[in-house]
């Protein structure tokens, strides 16, 4: 939001680093919040395999989110639906499961994510309402509906290998919900960075006007955006459902702003055009450590409240010292 | 006095007193005769329900008595309500409801100083209020509202502690997860639990607290769970104070293989009773008879209508739930057979 | 007859109440290089965009390869190898160069995936092949405007198209650049392809074109050989009526004695190497010229206090002084009319009255109100003065054609009424009519005792309104030329030559060196 | 989030109508859905005159910050603090009500603004972290401070003349948050449309750059949207305190969704250089509109999530039926 001007030519490695801090600024902050962590903290378990493990787990849902997120804000638009519509997945992947079983269930949350993406999608792109509008209605559309089909209450999921697939189980000592954050990543990695979809997401946001002179389709791109975000939140849903055994209209009540908080803290502009898949990872392992680290300072609720919030601006603002742009 | 024999003197006492102090009065002694019901019927009166929070089993139980009450007593429910625990939005969502005149609302207070002069608007447009579990600053029974019915939270926090110690066997450490805003219902729970543990089971101790601040009260559970975990590799057993947080609780235990760790809670969810029927990690639970408080309420609605003699303060007695009794207290508290999932998982 | 590469007819294009194009036919052929003309709002940008397919004609039809269709649309236009450079460049400036010269055709690798090393590598042979050094890797926003302009011309040429549209190509580019393009263009036509050419320096059309047609308030005026026109005919073919050419400003100096600012080797803290001194006298108009990237457009910024100094000194009236900022420097009288029209000098979403209010807001009332009277008749008067084609104040700026969105930010800081104007490339996309008008102002305020630093990559209009000239090689003021030295005779023969010499002294980086 | 390729000229009125609907959408959506509700719930008590002030007071606070968020949104930042810092300030006001009376709750208050707004301004426009981040982490620390120095309990106010003033009472038979409501309106409109500042606040937000070369301090412009931000939510907290006799944390929970929805739908642009505060303010109306209408209906509580994203949908789509943008 601040206007840099960044400096060019033929640049020193400083230069380099001066003009890109925005990009590397998690890496740093993540590195300095770890080792705070894991020095104040180190008798208190915070290295511990298990712990460190706890804070992947947790992070999970968040990072997958992200990185859809990443693409929707990269490409200039923004999703607010997602908290609620992982919510709506994990009640109708339990009730689907409970109905017909693994299969159903699968479907049944993609389906989910299918659906509200194509309505988002074509209210935005071809009635032209702004997405944050669209997916804030979405947002109470989708609460709503998981509220009414569930009638509130939490739908159990008792089949066996649901929950081994999706989030409770280990591959070795590794927790699948490890695995689908790093598939995930990697996935949205490559697509953003070395696919011609990617590519165009990052004009499609950067400049709409260029992007469409250069031929670009570029509704069909913000569709493309929308529906993806929306079939990820779904399976972070499935996620949360198959974690805690449960689908809940609450589970991921919230998250987008979380979501958007570890994009965002990631490099990634709000203003479309630029995005990092791994710093959003690292965003969003960033808000997991700190959330970890500071229970395990045995903190209260509201003084974590307030540590979380002078600890993020800290990170941002210390890697960044003496690095202001000219 | 052993966890066993303070669970038994439990099920015939209630441990909360009402808001003037005033003792409390069981739900069975509130009845309508059939002359009075027709009478009722034929006032063709209105209702609204005004809910703090409609996120969890409970509150919907509730809902359901007070609509099946309702119904057989001929009134209109015209509006329900949730609040989300903002007291800001329920003092709104009263003076909305005040623009249809409703005869009668049943209302929880999320903030009882807050509230208070939208329930006292209410009240002084001639609105019968009855009341769950708390009541409004400066409300006196009899002239401001009917009745207060409480599912004494305070009993259900006991049971919970004393369902604790028995898993225990009197020993070990615990870890408790409370609810990090000062509400009512949520802190009687709390302190129960706590002093219950405190001053009967010397060998337990308690070695983390942590609160949790919503929306999403599975996952901060969750989080919180698990560090107390990392930070207390003894920690033996965990206190949620409601179903809710507890799957977070459940689901932290699960994931840092602890299989041996003792949840107990308040409130017969639908999950927790189904990891309790499996032999999981919920060993007991305090059960609120939420539906039968609903009907209850209904009928103390009944009684301010047609001018009757309410008691200020009715209060239904907690109700200790473990696998050998949970299908007998899911019918107690829900009024409806178990659900197959928790049926079919007692085997 | 050479084969017709594509023909637009009777194409009409209305915005709102504007007609931009009235049934406007366009017909070019294979191996030509058609220039298209006309003044500031004629339609010329317009008829090449609804070639290109990014906007839709309301009547009339487009025939490529003896196919006709009612309109096109980006992906058909580029498939039926239409490739165009855009005058307000539509590049994504969150994007490296590279990877805007190959948006939407990037090379893959093998497993399908963009191939960003051969992106470079073959941008950077594009780069080479036109003789000129851009960086493949650095991101667009960095770029200089010329920079910019010379990554719109390598998009266009990558993309091997059999009709290449270039809409003012040169509006920021020096002669040297002008003749590497104009190479590259005679090289295309030999190979068959079809080129649109569309600018307003008229020795250009003279020296590349085969054929032009002039457009007038979006009306079909005539299409005609080159070799039938000549200046006069084709500038009267243009503006409707005869006009004066640029010799006619070499007036009178009216350069005064007392030095206004005064500039002892300046450097900047983004380019250590700089340094230069100069010093201004009231009334007269100093020159700056320059290859593509010699901190002409650096200098400007940091007297503007936009970027920050490394060294040297800055003297203004007598007191040596640093400059902070913008605000700064216009609260001590100067001004600068900013080289990139859209991203430096309009808020392009706003009318042209909320534009030309900005930099004299605090001249509009002594409240905090604003004077809406005093900056309608300020925007009103300013339309009328420099000729803006507009409907009215009310109309956002980006609705207007190029040349008249470069009006208003001339006309802004004008409005400003200051004693030192920096103009940097004002002239860019402005029609002969205008540019002359232009002209003539610069000189006019010179008269009233205002300083002016005039930028411009266009040796004509330099040698013609500048009092003396100096020449800015790798950050460093190199040479000062007084005007007097570069005419010796005088007439029409005499100002091509001081033209020439320019070039040359410029070329060379100093007479000295 | 679309491109509108504005039309100028000597335009017909309907070609006016097209080009500007995203600024008329607000109005024709709100006379819509009103119509809608007094039709269907006639005889509910919709058209009550007490319905219509009970809308107005329940919506003055939005409506109050959304003033505000108007100017923050068009200089092309954000303030997702609003909310916290309105409990916060609750609850400051309310303790020191307790403390000092009426003038020490004011000040009280009003530097609660003060402080949240300079810290937020000062990370943003100096250390150049976006506000959405800064933002962000004021929500968390602005909620746990609230939360401490109350022990989340809620602080009565005793005090008779700060509800009068604040939100609780009437003055003839207008209440008194509707007077608030008016005078921040208004002062709000003539600011952004009439002043030098809110000219400048456009300039800022539609082109940072063009603002800069244009002589505009634009960090300061930023610095003081964000203190007028802060201030503003805080006295919304103040009315909170005042309405419900009560300082706690919880008030305002939530709100910066609603208030920036309310902007949104008002047709500010969430990028910047574009905004109307009239707009915001019927937009936040029309919010407090649809859910009173909503519980009138008797709708459910998931009902209501359900039918208000519909009708914001369907408000934002039928105003611009006909009208897509060419
Ligand atoms: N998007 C638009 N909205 C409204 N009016 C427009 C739009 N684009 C062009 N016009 C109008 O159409 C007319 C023709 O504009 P066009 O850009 O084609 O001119 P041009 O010949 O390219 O001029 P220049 O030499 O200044 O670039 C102008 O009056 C302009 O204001
Ligand atoms: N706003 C800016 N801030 C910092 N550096 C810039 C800016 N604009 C351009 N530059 C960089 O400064 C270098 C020098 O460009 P400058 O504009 O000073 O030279 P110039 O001679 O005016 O060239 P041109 O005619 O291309 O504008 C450019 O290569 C570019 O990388
Ligand atoms: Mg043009
Ligand atoms: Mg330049």
């Amino acid at each position: 939001m601040s206007d840099n001007l960044a400096v060019a030519g033929r640049e020193t490695p400083l230069g380099y680093f001066k003009r890109t801090w925005r990009q590397n600024i998690i890496y740093i902050g993540f590195v300095v919040v770890f080792a705070f962590f894991a020095i104040t903290l180190y008798d208190k378990g915070f290295l511990a395999p298990n712990n460190i493990l706890n804070i992947a787990r947790q992070t999970a849902m968040i990072a997958v989110m992200a990185v859809a997120m990443t693409l929707v804000l990269s490409s200039g638009e923004i999703d607010l639906s997602v908290g609620a519509v992982a919510g709506l997945a994990s009640v109708t992947t339990a009730m689907a499961v409970a109905w017909g079983g693994l299969p159903a269930g699968i479907a049944a949350g993609i389906m989910t994510g299918v659906t509200v993406g194509l309505i988002n999608g074509f209210l935005s792109t071809r009635l032209m309402i702004p997405t944050f509008l669209t997916t804030l209605a979405m947002m109470g559309i989708a609460k709503g509906t998981a509220m009414w089909i569930s009638g509130t209450a939490a739908i159990p999921v008792l089949d066996r290998t649901y929950p081994a697939i999706f989030g409770g189980g280990n591959i070795g000592p590794i927790p699948t919900l490890l695995l689908w954050m790093l598939v995930v990543g990697v996935i949205g990695h490559v697509v953003l960075r070395r696919t011609k979809f990617g590519r165009q997401i990052l004009a499609v946001g950067g400049n709409v006007v260029a992007a469409r002179y250069s031929g670009i389709n570029t509704s069909r791109i913000k569709l493309w955006v929308i529906v993806i975000s929306a079939v990820t939140a779904s399976l972070a849903g499935m996620l949360y459902a198959g974690r805690l055994q449960t689908g809940r209209f609450q589970l991921g009540e919230g998250d987008e702003l979380s979501v958007i908080a570890a994009v965002v803290l990631g490099g990634t502009s709000l203003f479309g055009g630029k995005g990092t898949v791994v710093g959003s990872i690292i965003g969003a392992l960033m808000i997991g450590v700190i959330n970890n680290g500071l229970i395990l300072m045995g903190l209260e609720y509201s003084q974590q409240l307030i540590a979380r919030g002078g600890i993020i601006i800290l990170a941002v603002a210390l890697s960044q010292a003496g690095t202001r742009p000219a | 006095q052993s966890p066993d024999e303070a669970l038994a003197a439990l099920a015939n006492q209630t441990l909360s007193t009402g808001p003037g102090g005033e003792s409390p009065v069981s739900p069975s002694e509130i009845n309508l005769t059939d002359d009075e019901l027709a009478e009722i019927k034929a006032m063709g009166a209105t209702a609204a329900i005004v809910m703090h929070y409609g996120g969890d089993d409970w509150s919907q139980a509730q809902i359901n008595g007070l609509q099946t009450q309702f119904a057989a007593m001929g009134i209109e429910v015209i509006a329900t309500t949730d609040a989300g625990f903002n007291s800001a939005k329920q003092v709104s969502d009263i003076e909305t409801i005040m623009a249809q005149n409703p005869d009668i609302i049943v209302s929880i207070p999320t903030d009882p100083t807050a509230t208070a002069s939208a329930y006292r608007q209410a009240a002084e447009a001639g609105v019968k209020l009855v009341f769950m579990d708390n009541v409004p600053a400066g409300f006196t029974a009899g002239t401001d509202y009917i009745s207060v019915v409480s599912a004494d939270n305070y009993g259900n926090g006991v049971a919970s502690a004393h369902l604790m110690a028995k898993a225990l066997d009197g020993e070990g450490q615990i870890g408790i997860v409370y609810h990090a805003a000062d509400f009512f219902v949520t802190r009687q729970r709390y302190d129960a639990f706590k002093a219950t543990i405190e001053q009967n089971y010397p060998d337990i101790e308690i070695v983390a607290e942590q609160g949790i601040g919503g929306p999403d009260f599975t996952g901060d559970a969750d989080r919180a769970a698990s560090a107390m975990m990392v930070g207390n590799a003894g920690i033996d057993g965990i206190w949620a104070v409601w179903d809710v947080p507890a799957e977070g609780v459940i689901s932290a235990a699960r994931a840092n293989g602890r299989d041996d760790l003792v949840i107990t809670t308040i409130d017969l969810g639908e999950n927790v009773a189904i990891d309790m029927a499996r032999g999981g990690f919920v060993k007991g639970l305090g059960a609120q008879r939420p539906f039968d408080q609903g009907v209850t309420e209904a009928k103390l609605a009944g009684f301010g209508l047609l001018g009757k003699d309410a008691p200020a303060y009715v209060a239904l007695p907690a109700l200790p739930v473990e696998k050998d009794n949970l299908l007998d207290a899911w019918q107690a508290v829900y009024s409806t057979e178990a659900p197959a999932t928790v049926r079919d998982s007692m085997n | 007859m050479k084969p017709i590469a594509v023909e637009m007819d009777a194409i009409s294009k209305r915005f709102g109440g504007v007609h931009a194009l009235r049934e406007v036919s366009l017909s070019v052929c294979n191996g030509e290089i058609h220039a298209l003309l006309g003044e500031n709002g004629a339609g010329k940008s317009t008829i090449l965009k609804i070639l290109r397919g990014v906007q839709a004609p309301d009547s009339g039809s487009i025939i490529i390869g003896g196919e006709a269709f009612e309109r096109l649309s980006p992906q058909l236009a580029r498939h039926k190898g239409i490739g165009m450079i855009f005058q307000e460049m539509s590049l994504v400036p969150t994007l490296s160069v590279a990877q805007n010269v190959f948006l939407a055709s990037e090379p893959l690798t093998s497993a399908g995936l963009i191939d960003d090393r051969a992106m470079e590598q073959r941008s950077a042979a594009i780069f080479a092949s036109m003789g000129v050094s851009v960086d493949p890797t650095a991101m667009v926003a960095d770029l200089s405007t010329g920079q910019q302009q010379l990554t719109e011309i390598a998009k266009a040429l990558s993309q091997n198209a059999e009709v290449l549209v270039l809409d003012e190509p040169t509006s920021a580019l020096t002669a040297s650049e002008v003749d590497i393009l104009f190479d590259l263009l005679r090289r295309l036509r030999s190979e068959g392809k079809a080129i649109i050419y569309v600018s307003h320096r008229m020795d250009e059309i003279f020296r590349i074109a085969d054929h032009a047609t002039v457009l007038r308030d979006g009306r079909l005026i005539d299409s005609r050989p080159i070799t039938d026109y000549t200046l006069a005919t084709l500038i009267a073919d243009i503006m409707g009526k005869e006009t004066r050419d640029l010799s006619e400003f070499a007036t009178e100096s009216t350069v005064q004695d007392d030095i206004i600012l005064k500039v002892e080797h300046l450097a900047s803290k983004l380019r250590r190497d700089g340094d230069v001194s100069f010093s201004l006298r009231r009334g007269e108009v100093l020159g700056i010229a320059g290859l593509l990237g010699a901190g002409r457009s650096r200098l400007a910024r940091m007297l503007f206090g936009l970027e920050p100094i490394a060294s040297g000194t800055i003297t203004l009236r007598g007191e040596t002084i640093s400059i902070g900022s913008a605000r700064h420097a216009t609260e001590l009288g100067l001004a600068l009319v900013p080289e990139d029209r859209r991203r430096q000098g309009l808020v392009l979403a706003h009318s042209i009255q909320d534009n030309i209010e900005l930099p004299i807001l605090k001249r509009l009332g002594s409240t905090p109100f604003v004077d809406r009277m005093k900056s309608r008749s300020t925007a009103d008067d300013l339309i009328k003065r420099l000729a803006i084609k507009t409907a009215s104040r009310e109309a956002p700026a980006n609705s207007l054609s190029g040349g008249n969105q470069q009006k208003i930010v001339i006309g802004k800081w004008l409005a400003t009424d200051p004693d030192i104007l920096i103009m940097d490339e004002p002239t860019a996309g402005i029609d002969i009519g205008s540019k002359g008008e232009v002209l003539r102002l610069v000189r006019a305020l010179a008269a009233e005792g205002k300083s002016i630093i005039f930028i411009s990559s266009e040796l004509a209009e330099l040698a013609a309104v500048s009092d003396r000239i100096a020449v800015i090689s790798g950050g460093r003021l190199v040479e000062t030329i007084d005007k007097a030295d570069l005419l010796t005779t005088t007439g029409d023969a005499a100002e091509l030559r001081a033209e020439q010499k320019l070039q040359l002294i410029v070329q060379r980086g100093g007479n000295h060196v």
